[in-house]
């Protein structure tokens, strides 16, 4: 069992849902992202087009983020999961230099979207769950998975770009979608064997 | 359950409640999840055909609008008596009651006087659903009602040619079969708008099944990133590359679909020399020449064996040529080398691409769906904002249609579709039903329609007693004369009795959603009172004298959001789907629904009567769920009645507030249903002479004149005002594109999609291309000012991009705020409308479409 | 009712007319009365076919009647026995979007 | 005009950047590191030579420098309260330099109490804590080099050499620590003072070479930006001003000129100063310099 993820570029048009939809999901402080839309152009004019890439904690199979982890407070499930322990992490943010994803943040001090007008209803709510001084990150939504449920951005996005499965399994359709449309994880030449593939676009 | 929730204790409740979004007019499906009391999450509704549980980001980032701190909470009066911009009215909290007696007492005194002194201004972003307020104008008795964020959101020509050649408000490729999409500034299903998030899954399935995309825009944004090939365009000539392709497909390649042409469109009727058709002198039919039979016989003549699309006929004495043969004439001096040096597309590109759609479309072909062989013309020419909002916004949406309809590419599968044009209602109750019908002279008029008046037969025009003078255009639907720097002139010249004195606003930021904000300043200036509805204090409040505290879209009550379906449903082959918007979270501080708030008003005005006959046309109630004129209802009454009566007392609003939506299959005649119903549409607009005479009549003797081109039977390419500045100084296009992060003013001040715009190397920015920009010795990130011929100045940061064409300067829309009564939006992009002038002169003739684009120069 | 209920100054009137009168004889005599306004406003055309005015609604008895029914005689079953109850609405234009 | 204040606002324009600069480690509190690392690496080796020639002011200066260092990392640490739990020493560098850090203290300070209350150094006892915190001081040195060599994700960090130069700038960050106390030292010109200079100019040369080859690898791998914000763009004021002039020509000119005709003890304390400004610059500029691999690049 090794829980996956594919992210179908052509589908992708860069609406930002799955940023917003992750944001919303697990209440995120500002300026924190377990999923983010990079856009960047590519090519010269009239040759070129906007290049769209969603990217999150890639939960890859050798974590660079476990390795240089002092604590232990990062860790790889049995389901694949690379998930952060909030009560052993020191807060070193070495595993934040050691991700190739920049997938991890930095939890630095309480804040809130409107500022000095204190956290709204959803947030004081919602940030209750995210102690400070700790690094956290995207863990494929677990309590989702729990409840039988995807992740939350692979339900919102519009484009459904996103297939969420087993990768263990070859007859899944994430195992499928790779093989058939040639899917290949960032930076490959890392060796770092992320669990989330991208379909080109 | 008793999980603990953030708070410690137990979850006393927890519950999905499904709803209908609003932060777009788009009014796709979504659920809340509601914990406490507190809403958590709001995810897309996968009972809905409208999103199918999918939902974009700004829907998602609802919970920022509802919980926003600098929401308004109670009524509030003004106690500064001066207006102005950036004056502060010096707000004073007053209650509902002091509120509403004054406007009550207002408005009683206006209707006594002259009821057309009361203006009523609502927002696109909750059409269609914001159009109940014209409800309480009818029955108020005003024909000054307008939506303001039309002004640079609305398509005027875009929804006129949309109802009239395909009897719905805008346009689509048939994602599921079509091969060849060709879009004209459109972004349909790469962003905001109608059905947006259906269509961005439709698209995207589209890409995946190798639909081929092509996307002419001076931008490459969202949609020409995906497509295969982005044409960039000169800015506002699209009319004139639409045109060579047509030339293209008739003159050099010989493709069009004579069937179609024949039985559907006014292909085969006679013109006479004079341009206006031959008519059957009884009936005063037009005619076609029965190349079988060797005579002239009525168009709808069953014994019509086959009717001539090309030469020459002698009737009643004169040589009449079919309509299609004078398109096919008119086409040829529009070649692609003539189009290459107002568009700047090459001629190659222009041929290439007519050659590739023609032989995309397959005429002649068919294909089997549910048993049925239908007509397969898998290509379609797609307009919206960015091609039609020009001042030839008429003849450019006609231009690029006539693509469709030359290879009988519309309506039909895999060709371009209206939405939903046709639907045959519920199978118990077969509600709502509405099917275009053949109108004057055969052609076909809309069987639904988003107003009271029809883009065709367009009604006669007459001398104007409205502001916008809409009843002397007939093809309009929004008027800048409600905010133009002439208006004034303008009602004097045509002796307009009245003078506006009181604006109800509900919703609409009109000073940043029309044009540069001097213009618009000056006409809210002379209203005596305004009163709006609002959820935010925004740059508008400064000239309004009480405000009314609105509930958001997560807190109201509408039985139809996505009704008509030819406004946001998506279209296409799939389910029905007629969802609710229904209150998520709970009222708080002192905000009410507008919409029970204006059922109020008008009762206590003694509008009973007017304003329940006004509802029972808006939601077309009779028999047994009629509204009795003479009773009172609260809005829920009302909604419940509206629900009982399209779909059965079973489905009451105590029903839908559970299940949400209620969802049937559509049938393949009324997705395909070019070939079942028997109307035409005009590929040769003879309408357009005789309308353009009587305008004129009516117009010139006010001195309002105009180019008789804008009136001619087939589409030309004309000019906008900015192609007409001669100073060589001014040498830049400015236009706006719609940002995927934001619709209209009000989501700019939302911290979640504003983050992603932060985020995001365009939304704030000007985009420039990177080459024009070296020359002038701007870097990437430079401040600079641009500056319209018309001396109108806007400032922010350039990003370079190649992705844009060179004489392009590309600002996202609706942005720019100053009020720090929003405290996100404030000060964050650029506010593109202060570089339009509005006014007479740079609006259509024909749909007084505003023009989007400006002549400017750059400079740091 | 509606703008030109200000116009013509009344909101309701009783028409005395021959059973199985058709809905068109009743607005004609009603635009002989009320003059070329009124015509106006109900019908699309001065000249055949005279379509209704899509801002024009008509309800016969509580129910929302189209051109299809104009020369049908009006259904009876008003207010009073035998009678016919002709509710005509008229919506000023409107500028929307 | 938002909502936020600086920090905010530049982590969202980071994310416009093609590779992201790093800030967790140089910025706020991220100082605090800096200064830890620098510290260290003189108190490290501070300690190696103040013990090798037997020097107790120096020996004790060092000590407290590493405690120093151990409190900057302490409150750098987003939960110092935690620090206990830093023992993961298989993977981790940053475990191996805590217990690396820890095991130099304990040994240094047992070794001094052992020998000055013997008054010999030569005892098995004071043998074997001074060979304990000799491994302890090479692990601290070791250790920084290592945490950043070993970060893919920032190109520029991710290079061989910096173990190395680190490993050198920590011998010569001692030597210069020595040279402090020069004005202090009994007695005119001695072997010792000769030795430490020639030690100190070559240790300088080492470092000069190996900076050199350092940035020169960047430019020709994905560092490319990293090096071009150290010569010519954010951190160039650092690079320049800290490193070069200060890190590396006064010290160098003054301690020639010395080699030439002997200068003011005080002169010679300068060298020491200005090399441990310098020394201080290149944690500081290394680390600004850091960047995040881009994952979008033309070709992709």
């Amino acid at each position: 069992m090794r829980y996956g993820m594919v992210i179908d570029l052509k589908r992708c048009f860069g609406c930002y849902g799955c940023q917003v939809s992750c944001k919303a999901e697990h209440a995120t402080p500002p300026g924190v992202f377990f999923a983010r839309v990079i856009k960047r152009e590519l090519g010269v004019y009239p040759n070129v087009r906007k290049v769209f890439l969603p990217v999150l904690c890639m939960h890859c199979e050798t974590p660079p983020c476990e390795a240089v982890c002092p604590t232990g407070a990062t860790s790889k499930r049995a389901d694949g999961i690379v998930d952060i322990d909030r009560e052993l992490c020191v807060g070193c943010r070495y595993c934040m230099q050691a991700c190739p994803y920049e997938a991890r943040y930095f939890n630095d001090a309480p804040r809130w979207y409107f500022g000095a007008q204190g956290p709204t209803e959803y947030e004081a709510l919602g940030y209750a769950k995210h102690p400070v001084g700790v690094v956290m990150k995207c863990n494929f939504c677990a309590h989702r998975l729990a409840r039988g449920e995807l992740p939350s951005c692979v339900v919102t996005c519009p484009t459904s770009a996103r297939t969420f499965g087993d990768l263990d399994d070859p007859e899944s359709q994430v195992s499928r979608l790779i093989k058939e449309r040639g899917g290949e994880p960032l930076h490959p030449e890392l060796g770092t064997g992320p669990s989330v593939y991208y379909l080109p676009a | 359950m008793a999980a603990p929730n953030g708070k410690g204790q137990a979850v006393r409740e927890d519950r999905w409640i499904p709803s209908a979004c609003t932060i777009c007019y788009g009014g796709c499906s979504i659920r809340a999840h509601r914990v406490d009391g507190t809403v958590v999450k709001i995810e897309g509704n996968p009972a809905s055909p409208v999103g199918n549980g999918k939902i974009c980001a700004k829907g998602l980032a609802g919970i920022m609008l509802l919980y926003d701190p600098n929401r308004v909470n109670y009524p509030l009066r003004r106690t500064n008596p001066k207006k102005g911009m950036g004056v502060d009215p010096g707000w004073k909290r007053i209650t509902w009651e002091e509120a509403l007696e004054e406007i009550t007492v207002r408005m009683e005194k206006i209707r006594a006087e002259d009821p057309r002194q009361l203006m009523i201004q609502v927002t696109t972003t909750l059409a269609p659903s914001s159009l109940l307020f014209f409800t309480f104008g009818w029955a108020f008795g005003t024909p000054n009602m307008w939506v303001a964020g039309g002004g640079i959101h609305c398509g005027n020509g875009a929804h006129a040619v949309g109802g009239i050649m395909h009897a719905s408000w805008s346009l689509v490729p048939d994602f599921k079969h079509c091969n060849y999409a060709i879009y004209f500034g459109a972004s349909k299903g790469h962003g905001a708008g109608h059905a947006s998030t259906p269509n961005m899954e439709l698209a995207a399935d589209a890409r995946v099944r190798g639909m081929r995309m092509v996307v002419v825009d001076p931008i490459c944004n969202f949609a020409a990133s995906k497509a295969n090939e982005w044409v960039p365009i000169r800015v506002g000539t699209d009319a004139a590359m639409a045109l060579a392709m047509v030339n293209c497909l008739l003159n050099e390649f010989g493709i069009y679909d004579a069937e179609y042409l024949k039985s559907k469109t006014n292909g085969p009727y006679l013109v006479r020399p004079d341009g206006t058709h031959a008519r059957d002198p009884q009936s005063g039919k037009p005619l076609v020449w029965d190349v079988a039979a060797g005579m002239a016989k009525t168009h709808d003549d069953a014994s019509v064996k086959d009717a001539a699309l090309l030469g020459t006929y002698t009737v009643n004495g004169e040589a009449c040529r079919p309509g299609f043969e004078l398109l096919r004439e008119h086409v040829k001096s529009h070649s692609p080398e003539w189009a290459e040096k107002i568009t700047g597309v090459s001629a190659a590109t222009i041929r290439r691409l007519a050659r590739e759609f023609g032989d995309a479309a397959r005429v002649g072909s068919t294909i089997v769906l549910d048993g049925v062989r239908l007509p397969y013309r898998p290509a379609a020419a797609i307009y919206f904002r960015g091609a039609q909002g020009h001042k030839n916004s008429s003849h450019i949406c006609f231009a690029i249609d006539l693509l469709n309809q030359v290879v009988g590419a519309a309506d039909v599968v895999g060709g371009a579709l209206g939405f939903n044009p046709v639907c045959h209602g519920h199978p118990e109750t077969g509600r709502p039903r509405y099917v275009p019908r053949a109108e004057r002279d055969g052609l076909m008029t809309p069987g639904t329609w988003m107003l009271p008046h029809l883009p065709y037969p367009p009604a006669e025009p007459r001398h104007p007693d409205s502001m916008g003078f809409i009843e002397l255009f007939p093809l309009s639907h929004v008027s800048p004369l409600m905010a133009s720097a002439d208006q004034e002139q303008w009602w004097q010249r045509f002796d307009l009795p009245y003078r506006p004195k009181m604006l109800l606003n509900y919703g609409a930021n009109s000073l940043m959603s029309v044009g540069n904000k001097e213009t618009v300043a000056e006409t809210l200036g002379k209203f005596d009172f305004i009163a709006s509805f609002d959820l935010f204090l925004n740059e508008f409040s400064d000239f309004a004298d009480i405000i009314l505290p609105d509930a958001s879209y997560l807190e109201v009550l509408d039985p139809r959001p996505n009704f008509p379906f030819i406004f946001n449903h998506p279209a296409g082959p799939g389910m029905w789907g007629w969802p609710i918007r229904q209150p998520v979270a709970p009222l708080t501080h002192e905000r009410r629904s507008a919409r029970e708030v204006l059922l109020g008003v008008a009762y206590r005005m003694g509008l009973g009567p007017e304003m329940n006959m006004a509802l029972n046309v808006f939601y077309g109630l009779d028999g047994p769920q009629m509204l009795d004129p003479k009773r009172t209802y609260t809005f829920e009454e009302v909604a419940d009645r509206e629900l009982q009566h399209k779909f059965g007392p079973e489905h009451d609003l105590a029903w839908f507030k559970e299940h949400g939506v209620i969802t049937w299959p559509k049938k393949v005649e009324e997705v395909y249903w070019r070939p079942f119903v028997d109307v035409r549409v005009p590929i040769y607009w003879e309408f357009m002479i005789g309308l353009g005479a009587k305008i004129r009549a009516i117009a010139a003797t006010r001195g309002m004149t105009f180019d008789p081109a804008y009136y001619s039977p087939l589409p030309e390419w004309l000019p906008c005002p900015a192609h007409e500045v001669k100073d060589p100084r001014y040498d830049l296009y400015a236009f706006y594109y719609r940002d995927v992060l934001h619709t209209n003013g009000f989501t700019m001040e939302n911290p979640w999609l504003d983050e992603a715009s932060r985020m995001d190397p365009y939304s704030y920015r000007i985009a420039l291309n990177t080459e024009t920009a070296r020359r002038r010795g701007i870097r990437d990130g430079d401040t600079v000012w641009i500056e319209s011929a018309a001396g109108r100045r806007v400032s922010g940061r350039v990003r370079l991009t190649e992705g844009i064409h060179p004489e392009g300067v590309g600002i996202a829309a609706c942005a720019g705020h100053w009020t720090r009564h929003q405290p996100v939006a404030q000060g964050k992009g650029v506010f593109f409308n202060d570089l339009l002038e509005v006014d007479y002169e740079h609006t259509n003739p024909v749909n007084l479409n505003l023009d989007l684009c400006a002549k400017v120069r750059v400079t740091k | 009712m509606g703008p030109l209920a200000n116009a013509i100054r009344t909101r309701e009137t009783v028409l005395a007319g021959a059973a199985g009168m058709t809905l068109r004889e009743l607005l004609d005599r009603l635009e002989a009365r009320y003059g070329a306004e009124f015509g106006h406003r109900v019908f699309r055309t001065a000249t055949p076919p005279r379509a209704l005015q899509m801002h024009t609604r008509i309800f016969v008895n509580g129910n929302a009647v189209d051109d299809a029914v104009l020369d049908e005689p009006l259904s009876t079953g008003g207010s009073e026995p035998g009678s016919s109850d002709v509710l005509i609405y008229f919506m000023p234009g409107a500028s929307g979007g | 005009m938002g909502v936020f204040t600086r920090p905010y606002d530049t982590l969202l324009d980071d994310f416009q950047e093609t590779a992201r600069p790093q800030r967790e480690w140089v910025e706020g509190r991220g100082l605090l590191l800096i200064a830890g690392h620098f510290l260290s690496g003189v108190g490290a080796g501070g300690w190696v030579f103040a013990s090798a020639f037997g020097y107790l002011p120096g020996e004790v200066a060092s000590l407290g420098i590493l405690v120093l260092s151990g409190l900057a990392h302490l409150l750098f640490l987003g939960r110092p309260g935690r620090f206990w739990r830093m023992v993961q020493v298989r993977t981790s560098w940053v475990g191996r330099g805590f217990l690396g850090l820890n095991l130099l203290l304990v040994s240094a300070v047992a070794y001094l109490a052992v020998t000055l209350a013997s008054g010999r150094a030569d005892t098995a006892a004071a043998r074997i804590l001074w060979g304990l915190s000799l491994l302890g001081a090479a692990v601290v040195m070791l250790y920084k080099g290592n945490v950043y060599a070993v970060c893919r994700a920032i190109p520029f960090w991710n290079s061989s050499l910096l173990p190395i130069l680190y490993v050198a700038y920590a011998l010569r960050g001692g030597v210069a620590l020595l040279l402090l106390f020069l004005p202090w030292r009994s007695g005119g010109v001695d072997q010792g003072l000769l030795e430490l200079l020639e030690l100190w100019i070559g240790l300088s040369a080492g470092v000069c070479i190996l900076f050199y080859l350092t940035i020169m690898a960047g430019a020709s791998v994905g560092a490319r930006r990293s090096v071009e914000d150290l010569l010519r763009g954010r951190v160039a004021a650092a690079f320049y001003g800290g490193v070069v002039v200060f890190g590396l020509l006064i010290p160098l000119l003054v301690g020639l000129w010395n080699v030439v005709t002997p200068v003011s003890m005080g002169l010679l304390a300068v060298v020491g100063a200005a090399s441990l400004v310098g020394d201080f610059y290149v944690k500081y500029a290394i680390a600004k310099a850091g960047r995040y691999l881009p994952h979008v690049v033309a070709g992709r």
